[in-house]
């Protein structure tokens, strides 16, 4: 790999919701221009965590960064609102979907691009999202709330691909899809990120899938980043082929199987 | 340091399930009581009685009937003013036209009507939700308001409108000094608040926190929306019913319906929200706010004007009181937006971790 | 592994439709479960899978069709009995009661059971005067119980709006286990899970069916689970339904393939 | 008859003032979620700088032109109802986002508190008076047909026009621009809103200051007919049961629904009244919106409410 | 140390009765001050400390165990609420304070036998209404005239308003006109509906017993549905500049009656004011308020209020600090006659009052004045309210009460103490 451009670099943060509950203990990443980064790890791990203190969220759930710095392009980005980190091209897609509830599929696809003041482009952006997620064509005059999960998850995608974003960080795109939408899902992710160069960061509990489109992977756990490095070296980590692609020694196990007690491999204790 | 639950093992769910099951609480809340009861009485002046700690208490009753309501079963009320009325002039008119009539009574009876007007207009809740139920409360305010002005009988045909009552007695004990009043609203709060304290942390007070926080799920799992809606309603406006029998027979001695108007229920609606929605502790906290904190503004800022020589006129501040007031309420939320009794209990937990910081 | 044995039909959806507006969400939908079985209803998004759970639940109410559950037939459901009659559910986007504690959340779920009153419970005391504290305690200590297995300890008394989204969803079993089900209805219980936790999640499931008998019907877009522990499985699409039967069956239907599958499974 | 259509156009009328009123609450919740309960606050406050500002100006730059008097007020008045939106925001909104919708109508009944004293600490609590030279006086028409004719007030039709104006524009406002897409985004959701872009901030500003100027229309036609005093906020409690019958989302509900709650009280005050003692209207208006509640539980015009699972 | 007798006060100066309630403050305190400048009460300098109400009776209340204590001990209070003096009523026996409650409050009051305490003095509702009616009636041409016709009672929907009620009602009675009882609801900023039945019924004429912008809003809307003006009469309470000045010319011929006082911007004691008070730069409010109606009656209170402890200080002690107990008896043995109070500065202001055990209101004159547009005019005669009528309702009333509070009538030795 050539050394690209790092677009994203966080560095040593940590993460207090509450005042009290500590989150995230020092998570430090890069993500290179124009590649794919994953963030694994297990439930509660602070992933989300993680991508809320980016994009600047995290104010509204009574969170703050109280270490640390967030790098975009080498401008310090902690003090921005979420606003301006859309407006230089960082857009998040939020965990468990926030559609607009009362707005029809379509006003929630046009609020996307609220950032963006050419009609043409709106218009040809609208397009392409209907172009990937054909099945938001059918649905888009009904409102969000009233759509099944998947459509939801779908509509949540396609906004943040109307804002026309260079960066975008992604929290578990693949909960509640189909699986071949799912594998859509992260097609269209490849598609935007060879064809228009967006830079993704995306949190995944799907490692399978992660793994295999991301060039990077960072695992954490417990508010810590506990093994990094190339999407195809995780892969072939016996820790991670266990515990997150399921295949210990090798063979995929059957989900029946694992009945029995199982004691939890940890890296930390 | 010393404010750890560590150690402290429960070898029972029922010793788990203790309101406090900390130690150090449960001693402090004692101590309170303790307090409340012996020194206060033996510290405390006539103007600090009359004026802060009877309204206090009673207000403090009703904020937790409120809470049970709005923080508990989620249905937010603007009518909490007129199940204090209703509690007042059916307590009065139980305790007039009655011969003989114990007090005690006479207020559980105006507790119980209101709980009947609660219900009534509980109905609607079980269709309309939110602020629109909110708005729908104030018709039960402003009817109220206006049925205790209009129709003679709730006033024993007095021509003004106002009545009193006088010569109150419980077990031959008159009620008449500051400290007798103040004894005897403190222990109906107490109780009260252990009442409401084992409901919400019972099976009912888990029904109505279900339908607050997902009604559509509470169903699914067998809660009857009807029930714990009517249920919250009803042991809310008893308790409000009850402490609106106090404020009218205890604190004011003589009323008219203007002493529930509607600001009284934006006050009990303060009081709960600034407090913390959901909490009983909080209710108290709240009530300790709102009625503590507008006499103690009114009365530091012309002792503070004084000392920089400057006069400052009645009217000027009272709308500083005003500002600062409601200055403070949005500070108050905006650092915790889930009342004092939140913040209480982040500190709380600051104390368990301290001197560590994390 | 025990071996269960599947019994009679214990609930039977016989040609529900359903639609909202113009949205046909379901249409002449008929399947049955039979007991101690592990049901499996999949398809893609948007096909009614959530809308069948639903009507189950009384939470909506088809325009046509009927529910039979032991026997008893119903044009539609009421929450209550559908409870009452032992049908639990969990949701799929989350409807746990987010102010209250793990222990409280699971505790609503024995709700049905406690028998003292509004007064008792008022007066509810340490010395043992009047049932609701010795009650309490009982359901208490099955809660305890249905902690433990699902391995939610530590949480206790987190307000569950502060758990990360995977435990919540454990919680939200836990409370549909609390309700001793015979029949318990898990939309998605896996979404958002990595395979080790979906490991979890599906040996709670699986231990459930096993140790209590209960039935199981399950929603859920792993294939990799639903083909390994469902013992039969209906797919729809759009509203309709276009499988049904064991786990090879649907694997090898080409109208599933194409609907659903697609190529990769 | 000719009284019945006299009190029906009374109500009418009365019924247009709510909805002015009304409006400012709708405009706000559907921008933001946030019920606010300041907006009759605002209405004494902006009425008040109207008041005093006009009294103020032509003593400081020594004229005496009314117009010109009231010309400048009011762009006096409007640049402060500016000030407040932009201090609101600064001080209060931007800290409560994404809390829950009690915790930010408890915020706003906060800042009535503070408006209230500010406003008689700035411009005094005597009763001040607006005038913009609207006519006092009643017409009566149809004297032919009826004896004593059907009285109108003059006053009234203007105010009536004016807010069906106000309400056109911003009903507009809200359907056709990319803007008020926005402002229905942030009210559902504070937090997606902020992640695709939509600046939280200056939206609310925006808002703010729209229903400030609202207020401010208000504030001067209650406050010419009225006068303006502290007891102008209470205006606020007489468009509350305007605004649920309508639907707390729709700026056309508020204009209807003023119309519904302005006639039923009149009729009801009129007409019932004298049987039982008289003093209804108030809580007829709020258990007529009560009752069209019961069947539609969102308001006659307002967005269904979503309950899912 | 000065001695000093303390005179709180319950003012309104914020909330919805602040235009009129604040004039009343204003010239009770310049009153004050200029007994101060005069020497005192014999030497006793007064005092006050104020304590805003907002014309709320808990407030009120608040501010009454606040004050009561103070400096002292209070002298007198007048809480210029009926609603905090229906509170008060209550709580003054045990405290020991007098309460002077002067056209407003509970009108049985007046019956000293049992209401040891308070002190409607110069008149309550009743006087009012009763002389109101009056001066209706002589427009009219006697009673007789009055009779078939229609009068409708605007009311304040608060005790402050039904308090009117009775009288209007036995005068009904017996003069054979009818009433049509319009309740206004505070703060009464929307009246169209009252108009409207005003318009419907087209009473012969309109009496409003309205405070606060309840009043001008009245007039306003009387304006818009063209009520004349010349047939609307208000009571005490209903009728001084604060009420009228925003209306204008459109309020011209309204009237309203008058307890002795009304707009006195020429009487001796205003000069007085003006020169040792305001001259000084120590005027409490405007000057161009110094003499209208409300501040006057301000002045008035607190001229009673004075006028009480100098009486007490004849019995008790010349210059000596007057306690509560003992002002009650200064109260209860004023006697204002008209020298003393042309002495006062109240020539042509006033006329005696003097009051006894039973009667605690000491006079019932009244006259009625007119707006002319800008200012009041007087419009009539001295009108005596007729005793005839009114003591029996306030005996009546009072034993109601007694009988209600289990009180005994005071006996004549009690009456000596
Ligand atoms: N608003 C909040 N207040 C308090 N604690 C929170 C809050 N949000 C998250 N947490 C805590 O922070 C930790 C990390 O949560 P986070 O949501 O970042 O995890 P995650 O890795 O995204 O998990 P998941 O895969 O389940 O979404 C969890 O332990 C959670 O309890
Ligand atoms: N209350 C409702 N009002 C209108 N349309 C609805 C409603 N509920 C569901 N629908 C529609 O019915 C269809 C089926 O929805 P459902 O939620 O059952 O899908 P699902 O199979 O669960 O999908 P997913 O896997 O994405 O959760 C969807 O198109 C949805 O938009
Ligand atoms: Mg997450
Ligand atoms: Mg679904």
């Amino acid at each position: 790999m050539s050394a690209p451009n790092i677009v994203l670099n966080v560095n040593g943060i940590e993460v207090i919701y509450n005042h009290v509950i500590l989150v995230l203990k020092g998570v430090s990443l890069n993500v290179p221009e124009g590649k794919i980064a994953a963030i694994l790890g297990g439930n509660g791990a602070g992933k989300t965590t993680t991508l809320r203190a980016i994009s600047n969220l995290l104010k509204g759930e009574r969170g703050e960064v109280t270490k640390g710095s967030i790098e975009l392009r080498g401008e310090r980005i902690e003090n921005l609102t979420p606003a301006d980190l859309v407006n230089r091209g960082v857009v998040q897609v939020m965990e468990g979907r926030h559609c607009f509830a009362h707005l029809t599929i379509e006003e929630n696809l046009l609020t996307g691009s609220y950032t963006r003041k050419d009609k043409g482009e709106i218009a040809a952006n609208l397009d392409k999202v209907y172009n990937y997620f054909p099945r938001l064509k059918t649905r888009r005059t009904s409102q969000a709330a009233y759509t099944s999960g998947g459509e939801q998850q779908m509509c949540a995608i396609g906004r943040a691909i109307m804002a026309n974003p260079s960066v975008v960080l992604l929290d578990e795109p693949s909960m509640g899809l189909a699986p071949q939408i799912v594998e859509e899902v992260f097609e269209i992710v490849k598609d935007l990120n060879q064809k228009e160069k967006v830079t993704f960061l995306i949190a995944e509990q799907n490692t399978n899938m992660a793994l295999r489109y991301a060039d990077y992977g960072y695992i954490m756990e417990s508010g810590r980043i506990v093994m990094d490095g190339a999407a195809d070296d995780l892969r072939n980590n016996e820790d991670v082929k266990e515990f997150y692609l399921g295949m210990g020694g090798g063979e995929r196990k059957s989900f029946k199987d694992v009945k029995s007690y199982k004691r939890r491999k940890r890296w930390l204790a | 340091m010393f404010y750890r639950e560590n150690g402290q093992f429960k070898t029972s769910y029922s010793a788990d399930q203790q309101i406090f099951p900390i130690a150090q609480d449960r001693w402090a809340i004692l101590g309170l009581i303790a307090i409340a009861a012996i020194g206060v009485p033996l510290l405390a002046d006539e103007y600090l009685f009359r004026a802060i700690f009877i309204p206090f208490l009673i207000l403090a009753l009703a904020a937790v009937g409120v809470n049970i309501l709005v923080g508990f079963c989620g249905q937010i009320s603007l009518g909490s003013g007129a199940f204090m009325a209703v509690g007042a002039y059916m307590a009065y008119n139980t305790f007039v036209r009655i011969d003989g009539m114990p007090l005690i009574v006479a207020l559980l009876s105006g507790g119980f009507f209101a709980t009947l007007v609660g219900i009534f207009f509980g109905i609607p809740s079980l269709r309309v939700k939110g602020l629109y139920l909110a708005v729908a409360t104030l018709a039960a305010q402003f009817f109220c308001d206006w049925a205790f002005s209009r129709i003679n009988w709730f006033t024993n045909n007095s021509t003004s409108g106002s009545v009193a009552v006088s010569g109150l007695e419980v077990f031959g004990l008159p009620i008449q000094t500051p400290v007798q009043k103040y004894l005897f609203c403190l222990s109906f709060l107490v109780v009260f608040a252990l009442l409401a304290k084992n409901l919400v942390r019972s099976a009912i007070g888990r029904e109505w926190m279900a339908i607050r926080d997902m009604d559509v799920a509470a169903s699914v799992i067998g809660i009857r929306p009807m029930y714990a809606k009517l249920s919250a309603f009803a042991v809310s406006s008893f308790i409000v019913g009850v402490a609106g029998g106090l404020w009218a027979f205890v604190h004011l001695g003589s009323w008219e319906p203007a002493a529930f108007s509607i600001d009284r229920s934006f006050q009990l609606l303060f009081m709960v929200i600034i407090g913390g929605m959901g909490s009983i502790m909080g209710s108290l906290f709240g009530a300790a706010f709102i009625v503590v904190l507008p006499i103690f503004l009114n009365q530091f800022m012309p002792w503070a004007g004084s000392l920089v020589g400057l006069e400052i006129s009645t009217a000027a501040v009272s709308h500083t009181e005003f500002m600062i007031f409601g200055a403070l309420i949005v500070w108050f939320l905006i650092v915790e937006p889930h009342g004092l009794a939140k913040l209480w209990s982040i500190g709380k937990q600051k104390l368990r971790l301290w001197p560590f910081p994390h | 592994m025990s071996s269960k044995k599947i019994g009679d039909v214990i609930l039977d959806v016989s040609n529900i439709s359903l639609s909202f507006g113009g949205v046909k969400a379901l249409t002449n939908i008929s399947f049955n479960v039979r007991e101690h079985e592990i049901r499996a209803i999949i398809g893609p998004n948007g096909a009614g899978k959530s809308s069948m759970l639903n009507c189950i639940n009384g939470v909506y109410q088809p325009q046509q069709g009927a529910i039979t559950f032991r026997g008893q037939t119903f044009k539609h459901m009421n929450s209550r009995q559908v409870a009452e009659m032992g049908i639990a559910r969990t949701f799929q986007n989350l409807a746990l009661f987010k102010g209250m504690s793990v222990i409280d959340n699971i505790m609503t779920g024995r709700n049905l059971r406690i028998k003292s009153n509004l007064f008792s419970q008022a007066f509810r005391n340490p010395f043992g005067i009047g049932g609701a504290e010795k009650e309490e305690v009982k359901h208490r200590e099955f809660v305890e119980h249905i902690i433990d297995f699902l391995e939610i300890q530590a949480y206790r008394k987190t307000p569950v709006g502060q758990l990360p989204y995977g435990l919540q969803k454990r919680v939200d079993l836990g409370r549909a286990l609390a309700m001793e089900p015979q029949v318990l209805l898990l939309d998605e219980p896996m979404a958002g899970m990595n395979v080790e936790e979906k490991q979890d999640m599906s040996r709670f499931v699986l231990d459930v069916n096993d140790e209590f008998g209960t039935t199981v019907v399950l929603i859920e877009h792993d294939m990799g689970v639903v083909m390994d522990i469902s013992d039969r499985v209906v797919v729809l699409d759009y509203g309709k339904k276009i499988g049904d039967g064991t786990p090879d069956e649907v694997r090898n239907n080409e109208d599933v393939i194409s609907a659903y599958l697609g190529t990769s499974h | 008859m000719a009284f019945f259509l006299e009190t029906l156009f009374g109500g009418l009328m009365a019924g247009m003032l709510y909805s002015l009123v009304a409006l400012g609450f709708v405009l706000i919740f559907k921008a933001s979620g946030v019920f606010n309960f300041a907006q009759g606050a605002m209405v004494l406050f902006a009425a008040l700088a109207m008041a005093r500002f006009s009294e103020w100006i032509p003593q400081w730059l020594g004229f005496e032109s009314l117009l010109l008097a009231n010309v400048l007020a009011f762009i006096v008045a409007a640049a402060c109802m500016f000030v407040v939106a932009w201090v609101i925001e600064r001080l209060v909104l931007r800290h409560l986002v994404n809390q829950e919708g009690v915790t930010l109508l408890m915020a706003t009944l906060g800042i009535t508190y503070f408006l209230d004293g500010l406003g008689q600490t700035i411009f005094g609590s005597e009763i001040y008076q607006i005038n913009v030279g609207m006519p006092k006086e009643p017409v009566f028409l149809l004297q032919n047909t009826f004896e004593g004719g059907i009285l109108i007030s003059q006053e009234d039709i203007i105010a009536a026009l004016v807010a069906a104006c106000l309400v056109a524009v911003l009903a507009l406002f809200f359907q056709k621009t990319s803007t008020g897409r926005a402002l229905r985004a942030v009210a559902d959701d504070h937090q997606a809103a902020q992640s695709i872009g939509i600046p939280l901030n200056r939206i609310w500003v925006i808002v703010w200051c729209v229903a400030g100027i609202t207020a401010l229309v208000a504030g001067i036609i209650w406050g010419s007919k009225l006068g303006v005093q502290f007891s102008l906020t209470t205006v606020a409690l007489r468009a509350l049961p305007v605004i649920i019958l309508g639907g707390l989302t729709s700026v056309p509900g508020a204009i209807i629904g003023g119309l519904i709650i302005g006639v039923g009280e009149k009729f009801s005050e009129v007409y019932l009244g004298p049987l039982v003692g008289g003093g209804i209207e108030i809580w007829f208006a709020y258990m007529l919106a009560l009752v069209f509640l019961l069947f539609r539980p969102q308001g006659l015009f307002g967005e269904k409410i979503i309950d899912r699972v | 140390q000065d001695k000093v007798q303390f005179f709180p006060v319950l003012s309104g100066r914020t909330g919805p009765v602040a235009p009129n309630a604040t004039p009343w403050a204003n010239g009770h305190n310049d009153y004050m001050k200029l007994v101060n400048v005069r020497g005192g009460i014999n030497g006793v300098k007064t005092l006050v400390e104020e304590c805003e109400t907002a014309y709320a009776t808990d407030r009120g209340v608040e501010c009454y165990e606040r004050l009561k204590g103070k400096h002292g001990g209070a002298t007198v209070f007048q809480p210029l609420s009926t609603g905090i003096t229906f509170a008060l009523t209550e709580k003054i026996p045990t405290d020991k304070i007098p309460m002077i409650t002067s056209g407003y409050g509970r009108s049985d009051s007046a019956d000293g036998g049992i209401f040891k305490w308070n002190f409607p003095l110069i008149g309550h509702y009743w006087v009012a209404g009763d002389t109101v009616l009056q001066h209706i009636a002589n427009k009219e041409g006697g009673w007789d005239k009055l009779k078939g016709k229609k009068i409708a009672v605007g009311y304040h929907d608060s005790p402050f308003g039904k308090e009117l009620l009775p009288i209007m009602q036995e005068r009904a009675a017996m003069h054979g006109f009818s009433l049509q009882l319009l309740p206004i609801p505070a703060p009464g900023v929307e009246q169209k509906s009252i108009w409207l039945q005003v318009r419907q019924q087209r009473p012969d004429f309109v009496v409003l017993q309205t405070w606060g912008v309840m009043t001008p809003t009245a007039i306003k809307e009387a304006v818009a549905t063209g009520y004349p003006r010349e047939k609307m009469f208000g009571t005490w309470w209903s009728g001084a500049e604060p009420d009228l000045k925003d209306v204008g010319a459109g309020a011209k011929g309204y009237s309203a009656v008058m307890m002795q006082h009304g707009a006195e911007f020429n009487s001796p004691v205003v000069k007085e004011i003006l020169e040792k008070v305001h001259a000084k730069g120590q005027g409490t409010g405007p000057k161009e308020e110094v003499g209208s109606v409300l501040y006057m009656r301000g002045v008035v209170g607190a001229m009673l209020a004075v006028e009480g402890v100098r009486a007490a200080q004849e019995r008790f002690g010349k210059g000596k600090v007057i306690t509560g107990e003992q002002a009650r008896w200064g109260y209860e043995n004023l006697n204002l006659t008209q020298a003393k109070l042309d002495a006062l500065g109240f020539k042509g202001v006033m006329r005696p009052v003097s009051t006894s055990c039973q009667d605690h209101m000491g006079s019932a004159w009244a006259r009625v004045h007119t707006w002319d547009g800008s200012k009041f005019v007087w419009a009539s005669d001295w009108l005596q309210a007729d005793e005839q009528i009114i003591r029996p309702m306030v005996k009546a009333s009072a034993d109601k009460y007694a009988g209600e509070k289990k009180l005994a009538r005071r006996s004549a030795q009690d009456c000596q103490s």
